[in-house]
């Protein structure tokens, strides 16, 4: 056991992680080229595109630093996002970004956490974790690039593929009926639930900046055409392509849940914008609140003596 | 106790007291009645006394409760098992007298509860049996209400007279278990207690002592191995879990969820197995190594994510507490039938670690172990701990916490440059998330193919690079571990070689069998995957080597570890000793199949 | 090509016509060139000309295109790989000249777009240099837009005339391909196949043409891996299927989705692999044995439920199309790396059964096999194919479909009883739900330990039965699989074995070292778990068995198959001849690795 | 391969299963008796011997036979249902039933597919199934016996334990927030979704009935108290203990989607009854109409002639 009994120093706990480098000289914001990692390899034209420009420009107007961001990812064309950003980064599995990105999440409170994905990583194999951080309300932000079809495994129905779709699994026409992304979300309780495009690069940065100030788990839902195999499928939101964007009225009462459902029921094009926000408490803030009455009980105790009192305990 | 007493006084001779080295009580009851209770106690008196203790536990696997028992053996020399054969046996019910009977040895003490059973004339010339009305005297003693709760600390009373066993330390035992309760219950729970030790057996039996049993430097503490692996993962410094609760797995999550907040550190119970392993991962990669852990059915859920941090070289520590059979199985026996996955349960080449504590002491420090090799090699590490380990009580030496206890709290100082995956054959343990990187050029973590920097690499070189860099990690560890001791002489005839909680009874039929003239030496395996040196050396100072598992004989006729052995050194004399009974080996069991596999001239496959 | 052209005619001379038997040809371009579609008629050609032919294909990882290749190699006699080295290399770009020039045999023909490559001066001594500006005579041809598409139809009117192929037959095959579309594609196809066809090489190079084949009795039919695994299924009677997408699986469930309703059959996409498991399982429970399948990650995710399928025995056929890696790994490369999930992948021992199809044929009748064996002995089956064999092109002699294609309809006459786990050794097939009992006790179907009527049971005798159970009906197939046959001769000094999709290799590579008069001899096992009979006997005859496998060494020197050998065998004889680059073995590789390994003296592990 | 190649006798397909045995005389319904198997091994007072009585009555009084139902469940207290019930049953795995059950539904459309489970099961490691089947519509009838907490393993926070609740893995009380099964089962498409409570066992089978009756995937989400664990949960729901039991307004339409999302908004003890139906089609019916375009044009080929067919053009 000598050999692997590894020396490590105090350093205090999980709570107190300490400031990585002291900002001794006021920082500049990151520009988009010190952002840039691998060359993105969407195809031309690709709407993930956009949200990666749109990541950019959060970083640098909002002033966060290299080492301060999480860009994390499951698997698909959208979530290649982690290799073109510089930044710690994390391309993970099918699926389970979300509970990656949780365990950063609740165990360093010190960094912003960013998920990126696609419409089959959020809604078909990662569905039940997207219900589940959800309703525990984990802090982090997280964009879901919904191109209604499975990109990188070229051209599968997606769980928001519209009925009719073609597709190489539904060669007459896609016949299940997609999910209603807006509603699954508002439905599991998510505390910040917008809807955006990647053709409204303004409003979607406007989204991107609310969710990133959100504190809790706060969600968009962006369009982002695919356009090697799903070429046109949001013209209808697209006012240069002849269609519609609304936003979502100003009447509409973000903190009213039932009222956000029915603005998630309106037919495509649908509303823009944020339909659904709440202040509930995070579950790192009610984990900390646990943790702050535990250690009130042991203050003053280095970590072996709370063990010791435990092990008196068992004699 | 057996081979203590030297003859049992005639019946209703006076009393007299035996000393004794040890005994083997088995109580027989329902799960309701709380026998887990008077074992505990006896357990943790033990602990208190400097004796050795193990006990064993059979849990009911239907809802709404059932037969239950539960067997402590205490010891004032080594305790290697929980002991073959009860020397006496309290029988609760009909159905745990006729049941249980057969676990006593012949001439042993039944102890039962006269309200309920009827003795069988035939048994009574085997064994000494002793009517005690348990249920009327309890109802007696504290009222009938109650009388389900306090049957057995009146038995605990019986069995302290019986033993001449510490009271006063007993009492304080009793006042630390129901002191946060309502005084009441203190108080009825006392009188349960001197009821049943002020109920005359002077008649019929006489006393027993234990003998002083040799001092020992430090002070016990008693606990089940899922206690001891939970706080081993405590001391090692793990602040990060999350789970999805399996019996027999549960207990040490649900440990964790209470101990780790006074340590700032957190436990998540989460929807399903997948996404608990996903979110230790995450943790880990930012800095945090993690645990997570299941039994059976949610071992197979874990193995894609366990493959990622095998290729993204994270750390992560997995417990799999091994339950009985495939599928749902038996999920409150015992069973060392997760070897295989833990080795290779996961698609394409997909090496990780895989340790298995031997013992409750030993779950402690294998937790310790675990963390360490995970965030030195950058690594999965599955403890393959099982249920007969995970819920039996030991008493064990206090470890020395203040030396052992780790703060694993992630340094976030700046680096000049950082290179996830060298190819130079360094070891490079994960730079947390967090961290400035001088150069401005950050790593990304991934599941596919990568070069140096983690950038996707579909080159066959490179893949042929990584593939051997993941491998040579495993390679190095080997390298590094100690070489296992043979318990015994070196040399001789048979080796009984096993892994995990089958070392009691081994190391037991390896002393039963030498004391009766036989060549027979053990090896057990803490370090499965990869295989601690040496091996090849003590194996050829023996005639056979025969693999004792609790798992099945396979296709080809032997288990599981003997098969990855078998590979591995290629000796026809490497065969196995198996069982899927769900219950763990007993020391005459071994003793018998050796014994008849050798009579059938071992037979090589 | 290589051994029948004499010498190549001076450069300017004039064209003659060589009669060859077969040919390697490689075409390098990027992804959005449809060089797969050259490939694909080219293949098809060959198939209606009774001739051999294998192709072999390369696709990028990256989303938007990148380098691709395509080898196709056409033969009168037995082709068994895809050919380790080009005869004629074409080349679209500069990136393909570069990278591919050295897959070219010293001496072999270079066909370039002048358009776009400059040749190297050095490589012009060692390789014959056609230019041809393919880009430009394509635009001219058929106009600009529609370059990217048509250059590959003007390179298979080049590769048509070189080869002196019949141009009608490929006519019809073009009409054949784009007949459902624009008329207007179809003409230009053939403006763009003429004008390939019509541009002048006879001056600088001869005319190949290939012998005669030996006639077939039999048509051919030309099919990838994945289309002979999936339309294996249905002749098999399969009328039910779920699964997600994942490459290189996901054709299967393209196909099977596709082509099921016209059977009545229903294959369903689900959510995930679990799910899609589960709901194969669900379909086998109710009397219609089902498929599912994956990859990789996909395989991983699927252990809990077949586990399951194990423990209640129902029918389930799993097919894992292997790709590289763990986690995402190398999801287009080959490797043979699941071998070990597929056999022990489970918690618990769970015996299932594993079968790797040799090649693409084969996947036609591992299908079958699959479903009977599932049926039969109510176990999943896994079948193991991978990337290579998955996605290259091959004729077979088409199967009698009328005498191979069952009816799987489940009989749903009422029974007496049913007895769904009996003890006496009988293997029962599944009742399918829907059958009336007449004792109106009816069967359920459990992942808890049960007994013979499928009742929870925890008795440990039960277990250990059950578990007997479980192991014996692996045991009853394997006895009655048949003995494998050695190509080659039965004894010698070297055996190559494998398994799947190097067969081919290992095969030409005998053939080629017995031809310089080396002893070896080889053997392709399809079934792995259970192993077949008589092995022990034919690895008497050899000196060495060498293991040739696509996956890695592993921590102690010798791959996954090489691993269950030598526990099953005890030989140290079997060693493992491994590689991790992603490529199918070549010929020259496995000839190669076995001198140096021989020059190596053969180290024993 | 001759060994394993098994003759079997020509039948037709999937969708032309043949009537097992034709009912020559007519059939008395089953008794309770006859269709009791195992003994049940829950808890004295659980309620899941309600709903283990209630099945028995709808397969009395709908004259089911045993051979007709497939009673399908995964893990957990009440999973261990199929084997009380005297039928082709089957205890599958922890939270996969639905797409057990879906595989038999989808290849057997001659039988009645019925799932039991709990909350666990159905809305923890079951959550996405239940999604995706709702979406589906896949035809079953669900029966989740929802006890707010984990019964077989002994009390740990269940997705619908309340905030508060003291169990084992929160020792404080639970924080997360529960999942609201019926806001779920809305959003995520289920074309059946009532409520229903063990104590109140008249509506219970009514429930029950009714979502046997409807065509498509039919759940009811029933209250059923663990007395082991929770005891007392419920009580605000049930008259006997001072509690209310509310039907559903006769006001409200059960098609009005948002209407039936705010049903399910109302605080504990809420409404029971149907709160939404839709007839939608069927996956079961959408993919038959599949089968049936695609025979058409195969009409009157043998399977191996189709296979035949498809081979030809692959000369
Ligand atoms: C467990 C697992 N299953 C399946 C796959 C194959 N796969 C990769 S990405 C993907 C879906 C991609 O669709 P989406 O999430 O919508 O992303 P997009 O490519 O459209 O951006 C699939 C099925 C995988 N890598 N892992
Ligand atoms: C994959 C897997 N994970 C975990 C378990 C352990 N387990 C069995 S039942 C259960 C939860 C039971 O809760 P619920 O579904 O609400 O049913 P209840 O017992 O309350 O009726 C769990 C976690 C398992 N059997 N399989
Ligand atoms: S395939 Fe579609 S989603 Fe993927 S990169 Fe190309 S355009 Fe984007
Ligand atoms: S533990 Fe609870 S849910 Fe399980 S049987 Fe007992 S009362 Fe019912
Ligand atoms: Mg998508
Ligand atoms: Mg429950």
């Amino acid at each position: 056991m000598n050999d692997t009994a590894i020396q490590v120093p105090q350093r205090g706990n999980i709570t107190s992680v300490p400031p990585a480098t002291p900002p001794d000289a006021p920082r500049q914001p990151l520009t988009k080229k010190e952002l840039s990692a691998d060359h993105p390899t969407w195809c031309p034209g690709c709407g993930d595109f956009a949200v990666l420009a749109l990541y950019f420009k959060l970083v640098e107007k909002r002033k966060l630093w290299h080492e301060k961001i999480a860009t994390v990812a499951g698997i698909g064309c959208s979530s290649r996002f982690p290799y073109f950003v510089q930044a710690h980064g994390a391309h993970f599995i099918h699926g389970r970004a979300l509970p990656f990105a949780s365990g950063i999440s609740l165990s360093r409170p010190d960094l912003h956490v960013f998920v990126f994905g696609g419409d089959g990583d959020a809604y078909s194999i990662g569905g039940n974790h997207l219900t589940h951080t959800a309703r525990k309300n984990i802090k982090m932000t997280y964009v879901v690039m919904d191109n209604w079809v499975y990109g990188l495994t070229k051209k599968q129905t997606s769980p928001t593929s519209p009925l009719g779709f073609k597709s190489k699994t539904d060669g007459s026409g896609a016949i299940d009926q997609p999910i209603n992304p807006m509603k699954q979300l508002i439905a599991a309780g998510a505390s910040f639930v917008a809807r955006a495009t990647h053709t409204n690069p303004n409003h979607l940065l406007q989204m991107m900046e609310a969710a990133m100030d959100h504190d809790g788990f706060s969600v968009i839902e962006c369009l982002s055409e695919c356009v090697e195999f799903y070429e046109g499928a949001f013209d209808a939101s697209n006012p240069r392509k002849g269609g519609k964007f609304e936003t979502v009225p100003a009447s509409h009462d973000v903190t009213d849940e039932v009222a956000a459902y029915k603005l998630a029921d309106a037919p495509f094009p649908g509303y823009f914008g944020v339909f659904y926000k709440s202040g509930r408490p995070t579950k790192n803030a009610l984990e900390a609140k646990i943790n702050a009455d535990a250690r009130l009980k042991v203050a003053g105790k280095k970590d072996w003596e709370i063990l010791q009192a435990t092990f008196d305990r068992l004699k | 106790m057996s081979e203590s007493i030297v003859t049992p006084p005639v019946n209703g001779g006076t009393a007299k007291v035996s000393k004794i080295s040890e005994a083997v009580i088995r109580f027989a009851g329902n799960s309701q009645d709380g026998i887990q209770a008077i074992g505990g106690f006896l357990a943790r008196l033990a602990g208190r006394s400097e004796q050795e203790v193990m006990t064993f536990m059979t849990i009911p696997a239907t809802i709404s409760g059932g037969p239950s028992i539960f067997q402590v053996r205490i010891g004032s020399g080594e305790v290697l098992s929980a002991g073959d054969e009860a020397d006496v046996l309290v029988a609760f019910y009909p159905h745990s007298y006729e049941e249980h009977i057969g676990a006593l040895r012949k001439g042993g003490i039944v102890l039962y509860d006269s309200d309920h059973v009827q003795p069988n004339p035939e048994w009574e010339k085997q064994y000494r049996h002793v009517a005690v009305p348990i249920t009327s005297r309890t109802v007696e003693a504290i009222g009938g209400t109650a009388k389900d709760k306090g049957k057995n600390i009146f038995t605990l009373g019986l069995v302290a007279k019986m033993f001449d066993l510490n009271v006063p330390k007993l009492e304080r035992l009793i006042s630390e278990r129901f002191g946060g309760k309502d005084e009441s219950v203190v108080r009825s729970a006392m009188s349960a207690f001197h009821a049943g030790y002020g109920y005359s057996l002077g008649e019929v039996l006489e006393t027993f002592q234990f003998r002083e049993p040799a001092r020992k430097d430090r002070q016990q503490v008693v606990m089940t191995g899922n206690e001891a692996l939970a706080y081993g993962l405590i001391a090692a410094g793990i602040r990060f879990g999350a789970a999805y609760p399996i019996t027999p797995w549960s207990e040490v999550m649900e440990i964790l969820r209470r101990e780790l907040p006074k340590y700032g550190g957190t436990f998540v119970q989460c929807e399903d197995e997948i996404a608990s392993a996903c979110m230790a991962i995450g943790a880990g990669w930012a800095g945090r190594v993690a645990v997570t852990g299941s039994s059976g059915p949610g071992i197979s859920l874990k193995g894609e994510a366990i493959g990622w941090a095998v290729m993204a070289e994270v750390p992560l520590v997995v417990c799999d507490i091994q339950r009985g059979g495939p599928a749902t199985g038996l999920p409150t026996n015992v069973e060392q039938s997760d070897l295989n996955i833990a080795c290779y349960g996961g698609h394409g080449d997909s090496p990780r670690v895989v340790i298995a504590p031997v013992g409750v002491e030993d779950c402690f420090y294998t937790a310790i172990e675990a963390v360490n090799i995970a965030r030195k090699y950058s690594v999965p590490v599955i403890i393959l701990s099982d249920q007969s380990i995970a819920t039996r009580i030991e008493a064990m030496e206090e470890p020395k916490l203040e030396k052992l206890c780790q703060d694993l709290t992630p340094d976030l100082s700046a680096v000049a440059d950082y290179t996830p995956y060298p190819l130079d054959g360094t070891v490079t343990p994960r730079l947390a998330a967090g961290t400035p990187i001088l150069s401005g050029k950050y790593p990304i973590s991934t599941g596919l193919e990568h070069d140096e920097g983690g950038h996707p690499s579909g080159a066959p070189k490179m893949h042929l690079q990584m593939t051997a860099r993941r491998r040579r990690k495993l390679q190095t560890l080997a390298a590094q571990l100690p070489q296992p001791q043979v318990y015994g002489p070196p040399e001789g005839n048979i080796l009984l070689l096993g892994w995990g909680s089958t070392q009691g009874p081994i190391r037991e039929a390896v002393d039963r069998a030498r004391a009766a003239g036989d060549s027979v030496s053990a090896l057990n395996l803490r370090h499965l995957n990869p295989l601690p040196p040496g091996l090849e050396n003590i194996f050829a100072g023996f005639n056979h080597v025969l693999v004792v598992e609790a798992n099945d004989e396979g296709i080809y006729g032997y288990g599981q570890l003997a098969g990855i052995l078998r590979a591995r050194f290629c000796l026809p004399k490497i065969i196995g000793l198996n069982k899927t009974d769900g219950l763990t080996w007993r020391v005459g069991e071994i003793l018998e199949r050796v014994k008849s596999d050798v009579a059938a001239g071992l037979r090589r496959l």
